[in-house]
């Protein structure tokens, strides 16, 4: 067996959640790599993939020192398996069209932007210092995707409609961020995690905006899709992660 | 005649010559011919490297490969920007990179097959293009020289992080040197061949070294890069694939074996392992991207009209 | 290191040759479920893959045998690595529109089945008779790769377009089927294999007969591409190797 | 009336209903839903085990899952060739299933995460199916029934398969252990909710039981399937995740805890974690396969203006 074993503490499992949801989403990203739309585009959607990642790799390093079991940022990566990533089920959604791409990266850093400005007053000062960069970092994220959904939603038929569809697809997957369970709670109660669902009315309000600008209309809430925080993914991941631990699990415990 | 001796004497002088001053057709010709190729060369060259950023082995290498990548990228639009200043669209430059009748570096035809071969890339072609580039932080036409400038800077670091892979490789299991060993077979003789034909069969040596776009001929910086990497290469503990190779202590240079220029041919013709791939993966991205394209011209358009209706 | 490392003699070369073509062709052949283009399609498409995969199966359990170091079938497909693998380029090629996967498969079929006849006659027990079931299930797979290529040819303009297409995209790789080195002339030599450059006439045959009834040209042979006999490969193969042997190296070793 | 009379009377007599024979507008209504939704089920049900065919971790495992998604795509060929002998066209119940107007079985809307789920699907979900399935080889209309028994002997097969794989892997290592018991844990729920709502709640179930269409009610099925299941449960080692299941001495039957109906209407009404995914699949699939449909067309028209020309 190549992959590894975690006893989960709350604090453990909430550093996880959070550093597969910057790997996966990062790696959707670098997955557009020589398929921009623009020579521009490559080069910003590759600036906001490094930014994920480099968030990943604090985060699993945090999360190696606090099981401290000797496991390293390449172990929590490339050793677990998929039932044991804690990313939401929205980041790990394919990359589609660019418009989907883009909507993807508004829905996630509307939320994680206000959300990382938050954290910078963790009572756990490791976080509060990913925080403090990974805001900075989150918010051109907001900025530039806004830009885009704009732009599209505002450009021609065809962009508007993409957009249009990117939204309607995404949209189930938007109430995971707000979710607590009792890992989050107990967290939120130490003072080192936010209580997500205290940040809805930000989100809400942000993204209105930008699909305002954009003439699109705010989707109704309906039903939630929910499982990535407890392993529970879509079939999208297993692929992803076939292919991002292959090497790893190819020759495993080496040097790179 | 006149401008044209007054032309030459500045080159002589080792004066920049700048967009607005006067240029002999023919060199302005040469170097948007050369500046797009070498443009097109990062964006085509994006690609065999990004096949391994999806499947790098530690979340280090992936961020420092994306970034790479991201870099190469970079290079390509400002290296448009310098032809552009000579009256040439960028658009025009990539339709005829996509139409196949500009060229690129064919030794972006060659797949990467394994992990070692972004080392081998980092190491042995960015350290070829190095050799090709670092002249032209000389170059006559200053938008060129210190696009270069930037460029070089960027190009070594990428060459020592390539170094660092196989270092990493060759320090490491039994499975990891043998794949630094394959890299090196497979990418050493393409690289020798960056350098183009030999100085015998080369044509437009003649007025570029007049012209100070190009300094050294082809065969002086193939040996250069002989000279510097085969060392480098015994440092690994790897072995050059040349039964041929060996130190002439006369000359103080590795001298090489004979060097397959009908494999060349063929991949400069388009015959390469993966020119075909390489040209349908640029035209599918531009085609994917059309609506995008279209969309940001619109909404560029609305935003000028509501401004105007503003005003 | 999850891979396994094989001394190959020529006769374990030979057969690995075949079995990696025949598992890579199938395998491309099963990414097409659920997405074929009719039902009876489906079931079709299927029908070859599964061919594919039987023949692959018993090659590599024969492989197993003269290699006699106790590795069995799957581990031969599943703990090669990408450099080990044999396969034809042809085979590897991503299957793009359906067009493109026909014309694949016409000219691997339109080869590989006076191939397997040939074979019939050879010295080796095992491979005669491994060709007697391998040309009945390929002799059907031409018959229905021409059928398609025929419809599409001669059926609208824009399905003769994607022929075209195909064909050209493809027909670079057609110059490996015939290729000979010190192996394959060993095995040659000794009875066991034939000589791939003597049904070069019939291939030719066979497929400039399916083009004139599908209304096109045959291509020009131009400069042919090589490389798979000796693990030189396209980029497309690492991909589908790192989804085909995810499990096998995340836990390698078990019994499934 | 007297007709209807006669009919049920065939039907009481346990006589088989044929194509030709008169039967109430209301049953062929039902039989063409009911079999539609189960063609529609066996082709929407191959995206979730499809979904391993390329990971399946061993060549044995892998020519057996794709023969078994071939035969689910069999298996609706004949439902839909079965339903066509009431008067309805394949293109017609596609294009309902493409609408979203026509439904198929619930338990596709879940995703398979694991190996270990495609071991749970072929003993859970087919043995389920087969409980519902095998008194329909009975059922009043004869090409359903025919069909059936077809199905139900492939079915069965599958099923059996799956157990093995659960059972391999219950015999195997840790990690393989709980891999199965995951699965277990993840479809035992939606598995009990194949039957449908229970008997107090649901519709159709008297007009289907009195044309022979249906024969046991939707909870005597449920409690069929999970007295044949538990203790194949048992036998595997693993634990079924209710903890209110008990074996009841005084009626012999397993009692099992509360059902989360919620879940099962949210499924129906296309809140399932794949039913956008299991739809978008399919209609993406039909629009793709378009232009190859057309050229068949095309040709075979061709083919027969060719062949009238000839006579």
């Amino acid at each position: 067996m190549t992959s590894i074993r975690l006893a989960e503490t709350p604090l453990l499992t909430y550093v996880l959640r959070r550093a597969d949801d910057a790997l996966v989403l990062g790696h959707r990203l670098s997955e557009w790599c020589g398929k921009a739309p623009l020579m521009e585009e490559e080069m910003a959607l590759a600036n906001m993939g490094l930014d994920l990642i480099g968030q990943a790799r604090a985060l699993y390093t945090y999360a190696g020192e606090v099981e401290a079991k000797g496991h390293d940022e390449d172990a929590l990566a490339y050793l677990r398996d998929e039932r044991a990533y804690r990313n939401l089920l929205l980041v790990e959604q394919p990359n589609g069209d660019f418009a989907l791409t883009m909507v993807r990266q508004l829905l996630y850093a509307a939320f994680a932007d206000p959300y990382w400005r938050a954290m910078m007053a963790s009572r756990d000062a490791t976080l509060a210092a990913i925080a403090a960069k990974a805001e900075k970092e989150t918010a051109y994220h907001l900025r530039h995707s806004a830009e885009w959904v704009v732009r599209l939603g505002d450009g021609t038929a065809e962009s508007h409609a993409r957009i249009v569809r990117a939204l309607e697809k995404l949209w189930p997957f938007t109430g995971e961020l707000f979710e607590t369970d009792d890992v989050e709670r107990e967290m939120i109660a130490a003072g080192i995690a936010v209580d997500p669902a205290a940040l809805r009315d930000t989100w809400r309000g942000t993204v209105s905006a930008v699909l305002a600008r954009a003439t699109l209309t705010m989707p109704e809430d309906g039903w939630m899709q929910s499982g990535g925080r407890g392993g529970r993914h879509s079939e999208h991941l297993g692929h992803l992660l076939a292919e991002l631990q292959s090497m790893q699990r190819t020759i495993p415990g080496a040097t790179w | 005649a006149a401008l044209l001796q007054r032309f030459q004497e500045r080159i002589d002088a080792e004066e920049r010559i700048e967009p607005n001053d006067w240029m002999p057709e023919a060199y302005r010709r040469t170097l948007v011919r050369q500046i797009s190729q070498h443009a097109h060369s990062e964006i085509i060259g994006m690609q065999p490297e990004g096949n391994w950023i999806t499947r790098a082995p530690s979340l280090r290498r992936k961020a420092a490969l994306l970034a790479k990548v991201q870099d190469e990228c970079g290079h390509g639009l400002y290296l448009y920007a310098a032809a552009e200043t000579l009256g040439v669209a960028r658009e025009e430059m990539v339709e005829q990179l996509l139409a196949g009748k500009a060229k690129y570096s064919s030794i972006f035809n060659y797949p990467t097959l394994t992990w070692a071969d972004i080392g081998a890339i980092g190491w042995l072609v960015d350290g070829a293009a190095i050799m090709n580039q670092i002249p032209l932080c000389r170059c006559s036409y200053g938008p060129y020289a210190r696009a270069m400038i930037r460029v070089c800077k960027e190009e070594s670091f990428h060459q020592r992080q390539g170094y660092e892979i196989m270092l990493t490789l060759c320090r490491g299991n039994g499975a990891q040197k043998e794949m630094a060993q394959d890299a090196l077979n497979r990418w050493w003789w393409p690289c020798l061949m960056m350098f183009g034909p030999p100085d015998a069969a080369s044509q437009h040596t003649d007025t570029s070294t007049r012209w100070k776009i190009k300094r050294f001929t082809n065969d002086e910086l193939r040996q250069k890069f002989i000279d510097a990497t085969v060392p480098q290469a015994h440092f690994l503990g790897l072995t050059v694939p040349d039964p041929d190779l060996r130190f002439d202590e006369a000359t103080g240079h590795w001298a090489h074996g004979a060097i397959d220029w009908e494999e060349f041919r063929q991949v400069v013709a388009g015959n390469g392992p993966c020119n075909a791939q390489r040209m349908e993966r640029r035209r599918r991205t531009e085609e994917d991207g059309a609506w995008v394209r279209d969309a940001a011209r619109a909404f560029a358009e609305k935003e000028k009209s509501r401004h105007r209706a503003a005003a």
